[in-house]
């Protein structure tokens, strides 16, 4: 079959792309859309770097067809920080050393900012198992969840 | 500057300041290895062997040729013939020759106008096999009978008749071992087992590799060495080194596995005959694991005598350990040379066997060989605890290596931090925790030499005053941050100021990869020794101003102040001032080092698990986690800490769940993270830390490695802390459920 | 690959009916794409049936069962209030299916079709009494769950057909459901062994139970023995003992990367145990 | 002077010594002494050992100057993660 048309919203923008039916939303969003922030650790959801929202969802974009997006509003790392003013997670992650190599921090991060978003309070044991689809293999993780717990606060304070 | 000069007096040394590609790396900018893409690129496929040992009969690519966008094939004939050694090594592995010998060993590669125009290419060539047997467990190989996996490969150190697969022997030790476990009141041995693990890095590897018929090549790479690639991709295509320039890209985990090549070279031979077009080669996680370097699988006798109050008075260890089928890949030495690191020993002897198998040629692992040796010699010291019911720290601090011990690989150590470690682990608060029913606590100590290297380094100053480092070594965890603080340190000016670039291979000599835990010793050193050339070019140019001898000039808090008779006689002239004027008073400011860094400071740790193990169902949870190291220096302790609890993560992970499985047919069973099973975050708890300084006397802050050390003793702590909360002593890695369940079942 | 967006699911049955090549139905995609990545399938034609009307729906129908559209994600169904507090057992099971983002995407009808036996959500719709709508070719019909897989990536469906809806019974009184696995980690695994269980009591003693065990045999299985032990009992020790005994005889394992059959044996009685404990709890409204 | 301490091993190619007396000021030049008094250790040798000189572990630092009474091991070459 020849390539398709489709049309979305990715971070807040109208995008039109054509794609062959069997490619990824990462193979899309990578390859197609130039927007390289998206990362693929395994291609079968078993990592989560490729970590993306769709209509504000969680979802690994490796197991999600490019044509599926039609017409779905896509958000990526690319989207995360407005402007100059970083998401207080994307702050706090540099702040408490919550990256050593960074392959894995744009899906946390991704996944973060939907969990602060339903879960403004998350204790420990939350934030493990919401991110327990986001292999680190450097940090043992203990920086990536403080960042998270100090990020959640000061956003609540901010609020 | 000797030790006794130390200074804790820093202004930037010990802050934990912003890395500085942090604001790239969260916000998705940052580049690795498969984000780069070139004009008029061709994307390449690997088509790999699903047979542990076969000869190929015939690759025929007669249909793949015929289809859309495949635009160049490769196959072994494609390369040189007639290299040797490790030269022939990385080429055989690169892609098979006559035969086939292991699960996942390339066969032929393609590339296309496009990744899945390639992967269609791969699956219309037909490859004719003949079976070959087979072995892949490293006891099974040394069998008299086992299926031999490469004729005549056993080098000058092999005695006499022993079994084929065994291609490299090593013995080694000093004291009279008889008399020594004569004397011991109690003597144990154990065989104990530890199974193949994988680095685990999240980003596959990945290259975009360029080569014209003049022989000049690009490689874009997420690499920890871009000189070793330069040299392994020149070696096994016949090139000139100098002709491949190699530009790393951001690295996404490597802990040894990046210092190496795989399929890199795939993508300039196929380059090659495409005109030279672009070629990217990206690995599958399935490739990854089937085809790149996981860890040694290891067996291992050792024996330790104690007198009753615990005090050693002899040991010994017998390591077989399996790296593929390429000769010289199992770290048994350096496994062997960790192994009593740990323990003044008044007699020891160490024997090793490197054994081929029908598995991918291993690579470095985080401290290769030493967490193999601290599960078997750390398991066996805490069963002897047991059995004398004595206190493991303190049998530790009773026999513990210290400064003026002689080593059990023979030097003596100089300064060390192990007690230190012990020390501080004795008084943490979680030793102080009362332990439920089911649970246990564990300790264990680990070492790891570390290594200092070849390493090439430059700096220029700024017509603004602020600093440019160009240095050779990845930064794989932060290490760029560690650099702009000793650049900070040695010239007095602020972390903002210093900008460090990873350069490729026209920019600097040759260094090693980040690799032996030795960026932030070797590559800071050299920054160190650039910054002082600088500062002596720019109390010069301030003499010159001034019309006084260089020498009567001091340079601190980032400025010439003249000293002595001069004191006071001049303004002091600050670095901005002297960048400003730089360019009339003597022309552009830059300061460069290169050296082979030997000395690196060693470092020992010291690990406290407490776990509850599940008597229904053997399943163990980590309940808290203790590491204590000796960083000597900590230049940004936060990513000290990182390194700690990442180490002991991958540890967690390797006693656990993480193996490579093999099935009867010689494949890999479990080529995925769903199967492949590393720790996730709800596996794990906040993982404390305790930062020792001990000072390395051989680098200007003191600075000892310390990426590697903290995988080793996370091994035996939790072998330990399970015998301490199930009574059943696991000696065979991982300790799975199952494991666990049948010892209890059949014990109880 | 042809991918087409069928609006009914008349529709979707007849471009399978008349698809000559490999055919896969798409919901989350969460099983298919993973086999189209490792090349164990690569289908000429890809149905995605996410367009059709009412499959992202929950619904409470007036006898108190519910009817679950083919495309409701895990995520969808914990979101669920009243569903949730009805079937906790058949939502916790599906929760343990994969990561956050796993949820985001997994249905219950994927989970059943991909015809695994170790699939987390598949015990709990047996324990629970669901059964599916199928629509094919020759009609429609309607079976219980417990019948549709037939072995490991087998299912009972005819080519052409597919599952238009899940059908869960009314929870009633007195009752409560409960699904428990083991896996070696604390997510992210396939089930080493998987046990629902539902039960109904009347003032403290079991009078209606369904067990079922995932992963102990080729395909899902529906443990009549396991039942017959718990009815009758307050779950007093006796019982306890029974049912274990009955879901160690049920095991039919196999020694794989995830286990040997000594574990899962061993494994299925302490879970069968586990989770009737947790469901009478649930039914006892603890 | 100085005194090389070599692995146990290496013992085959030595006529049975352990402990070699070497005219040499480096490690560099301590390599080549022991090759050419015992022209077997130079596979050895080639393919890579590391050297510790007073208790430092030198790998490839041929440069490395020693000392009359410095303590001088042969080891296996090692190489890090």
């Amino acid at each position: 079959m020849s390539n398709m048309h489709v049309t979305a919203k990715v971070n807040g923008d109208e995008v039109e792309f054509l794609c062959d039916p069997r490619e990824t939303l990462l193979d899309v969003l990578r390859d197609r859309l130039n927007l390289t922030g998206t990362k693929e650790g395994c291609g079968t959801g078993d990592c989560g770097a490729c970590t993306v929202t769709i209509d504000d969802r969680l979802v690994c974009s490796c197991l999600m067809l490019g044509v599926e997006a039609s017409g779905k509003s896509v958000g990526t790392i690319e989207g995360m920080a407005e402007g100059d003013t970083l998401h207080p997670l994307q702050k706090k992650f540099v702040e408490h050393a919550a990256l050593q190599c960074g392959i894995c921090t744009p899906g946390i991060l991704v996944a973060a900012k939907n969990l602060l978003e339903k879960n403004p309070d998350p204790n420990e044991e939350e934030i493990r198992y919401w991110l327990a689809g986001n292999l680190c293999r450097c940090t043992g993780y203990d920086k990536i969840i403080r960042a998270v717990q100090d990020a959640a606060k000061e956003m609540r304070e901010a609020s | 500057m000797a030790k006794d000069e130390l200074s804790n007096n820093f202004k930037y040394i010990g802050t934990r300041p912003n890395r500085p590609d942090g604001l790239d790396k969260v916000t998705g900018r940052a580049k690795y290895g498969a984000d780069f893409n070139a004009p008029n690129m061709l994307h390449a496929a690997v088509l790999r062997s699903p047979h542990a040992h076969a000869r190929i009969i015939k690759i025929d690519t007669s249909k793949a040729e015929a289809l859309a966008g495949a635009k160049a094939f490769v196959t072994r004939a494609d390369f040189p013939t007639g290299l040797e050694g490790e030269d022939f090594y990385l080429q055989e592995n690169t892609i098979a020759g006559d035969r086939v010998l292991y699960d996942g060993h390339a066969v032929a590669a393609v590339a296309a106008t496009s990744a899945l125009a390639a992967k269609d290419a791969i699956k219309l060539i037909e490859v004719e096999y003949e079976l070959l047997p087979h072995v892949t467990d490293v006891d099974e190989a040394m069998k008299p009978d086992a299926p031999v996996v490469r004729e005549g490969a056993q080098d000058h150190s092999v005695p006499e008749g022993l079994p084929p697969n065994i291609v490299s022997y090593m013995d080694f030790g000093h004291g009279d071992l008889k008399a020594g476990f004569s004397e011991a009141d109690f003597v144990m041995e154990n065989t104990y087992k530890t199974e193949a693990a994988h680095q685990g890095y999240i980003e596959p590897h990945a290259c975009v590799g360029q080569l014209g018929q003049d022989g000049k090549g690009e490689m874009w790479i997420c690499t920890q060495g871009q000189w070793f690639i330069r040299k392994m991709c020149a070696s096994v295509l016949g090139l000139e080194a100098s002709q491949l320039r190699v530009t790393p890209s951001e690295i996404g985990g490597g802990f040894g596995g990046k210092t190496t090549i795989f399929s890199e070279a795939l993508s300039l031979a196929l380059s090659r005959k495409s005109g030279g077009r672009p070629v990217k080669l990206v690995m599958t996680r399935s490739e990854v694991l089937r085809a790149t370097g996981p860890t040694a699988s290891a067996s291992m006798d050792v024996k330790i005598g104690m007198k009753k109050n615990g005090k050693m008075t002899a040991a010994s260890a017998v390591f077989r350990m399996q790296g593929g089928a390429f000769p010289g890949m199992a770290p048994t030495g350096m496994a062997l040379e960790c192994a009593f690191a740990n323990y003044q020993l008044p007699a020891v002897h160490h024997t090793g066997y490197d054994v081929l198998s029908n598995r991918p040629k291993s690579a470095a692992y985080r401290a290769p060989g030493s967490p193999m040796a601290a599960f078997a010699v750390e398991s066996l010291v805490d069963e002897m605890c047991r059995k004398l019911n004595l206190n493991p720290i303190e049998v530790r601090l009773l026999n513990g290596s210290r400064e003026g011990t002689k080593s059990s690989f023979g030097p003596t150590f100089r300064k060390i931090g192990l007690i230190e470690t012990l020390e501080a682990a004795k008084s943490h608060p979680n030793l102080e925790v009362e332990l439920g029913p089911n649970q246990g606590r564990g300790i264990a100590s680990g070492y790891w030499m570390n290594h200092g290297g070849e390493t090439s380094i430059s700096m220029a100053l700024g017509e603004d005053g602020t600093v440019t480092l160009s240095i050779g070594t990845p930064d794989i965890g932060g290490s760029r941050a560690s650099m702009a603080l000793m650049v900070s340190e040695t010239l007095g000016i602020p972390y903002e100021d210093v900008r460090v670039n990873v350069v490729e291979t026209g920019s600097l000599g040759v260094n090693e990869p980040t690799h032996g835990s030795r960026a932030t010793f070797a590559t800071g050193k050299a920054a160190v020794e650039a910054c002082n050339g600088a500062i002596k070019e720019m109390c010069r140019r301030a003499a010159d101003k001034w019309g006084i001898d260089p020498e009567a000039i001091d340079w601190f808090d980032g400025a010439a102040h003249p000293s002595g008779p001069n004191a006071g006689d001049f303004p002091p002239m600050t670095i901005k001032e002297i960048g400003r004027r730089m360019g009339r008073t003597g022309g552009p400011i830059s300061s460069h080092h290169a050296t082979t860094y030997g000395g690196a400071g060693e470092s020992f740790g010291t690990h406290v698990v407490d776990v509850e193990v599940d008597p229904q169902t053997g399943k163990t949870t980590i309940l808290r986690y203790l590491v204590v190291q000796d960083a000597g220096r900590a230049i940004h302790p936060s990513y000290v800490e990182g390194q700690f609890q990442g180490g002991a993560a991958q540890g967690i992970g390797w006693a656990l769940n993480e193996e490579y499985i093999y099935g009867e047919d010689g494949r890999l069973q479990n080529a995925g993270f769903l199967d492949y099973r590393v720790p996730v975050a709800s596996d794990l708890p906040m993982i404390d830390t305790i930062i020792v300084e001990v000072p390395s006397d051989n680098h200007p802050f003191g600075v000892r490695g310390v990426g590697e050390t903290g995988i080793a003793p996370p091994l035996p702590a939790i072998a330990n802390a399970v015998a301490d909360a199930t009574g059943q002593r696991l000696r065979h890695l991982p300790i799975s459920p199952p494991k666990i369940l049948k010892a209890i079942k059949e014990n109880s | 690959m042809n991918y087409h967006t069928p609006s009914s699911f008349s529709d979707a049955s007849a471009i399978a009916a008349s698809a000559k090549g490999k055919t896969r139905f798409l919901a989350g995609g969460t099983d298919v794409l993973v086999q189209m990545r490792s090349d164990i399938i690569t289908p000429d034609d890809l149905i995605d049936i996410k367009q059709i009307q009412g499959v992202k729906d929950i619904t409470k129908n007036k006898d108190g069962s519910w009817t679950l559209g083919i495309a409701v994600t895990g995520a969808e169904m914990s979101e669920h209030a009243e569903f949730k507090k009805a079937w906790p057992g058949l939502v916790e099971a599906t929760d343990l299916i994969g990561s956050t983002q796993i949820q985001g995407r997994a249905t219950i009808v994927g989970n059943l079709c991909n015809g695994s036996p170790a699939a987390d959500s598949v015990p709990a719709q047996i324990a629970a009494g669901a059964t599916v709508s199928i629509i094919g070719p020759t009609g429609e019909r309607i079976m219980a769950v417990e019948d549709i897989p037939t072995g490991p990536s087998k299912t009972s469906l005819v080519h052409g057909e597919l599952i238009s809806a899940i059908n869960v019974p009314a929870r009633g009184e007195n009752a409560g459901d409960a699904y428990l696995r083991f896996i070696p980690r604390t997510e992210m695994d396939i089930a080493v062994v998987g046990c629902g269980v539902s039960l109904r009591l009347d003032n403290g003693t079991i009078t209606e139970a369904r067990v079922a065990l995932g992963a102990v045999a080729p395909k899902v299985l529906l443990v009549d023995e396991c039942s017959k032990a718990l009815i009758g009992t307050k779950l007093d020790e006796t019982a306890l003992k029974k049912l274990r005994q009955a879901a160690e005889n049920a095991c039919n394992p196999i020694n794989d990367k995830r286990g040997t059959i000594e574990f899962r044996t061993e494994v299925a009685g302490v879970l069968a145990v586990r989770t009737a404990k947790k469901a009478y709890n649930r039914a006892q409204g603890k | 002077m100085a005194e090389v301490n070599l692995w146990s091993g290496l013992r085959q190619f030595t006529d049975g010594e352990l402990l070699i007396i070497v005219k040499a000021d480096t490690v560099g030049k301590m390599l080549d002494e022991l090759v050419s008094i015992y022209p077997n250790l130079e596979p050895i040798i080639e393919a890579g050992v590391s050297v510790a000189v007073d208790g430092e572990i030198v790998a490839g630092a041929d440069h490395t100057p020693i000392k009359p009474e410095s303590e001088i091991f042969l080891l296996q070459q090692f190489k890090g993660g």
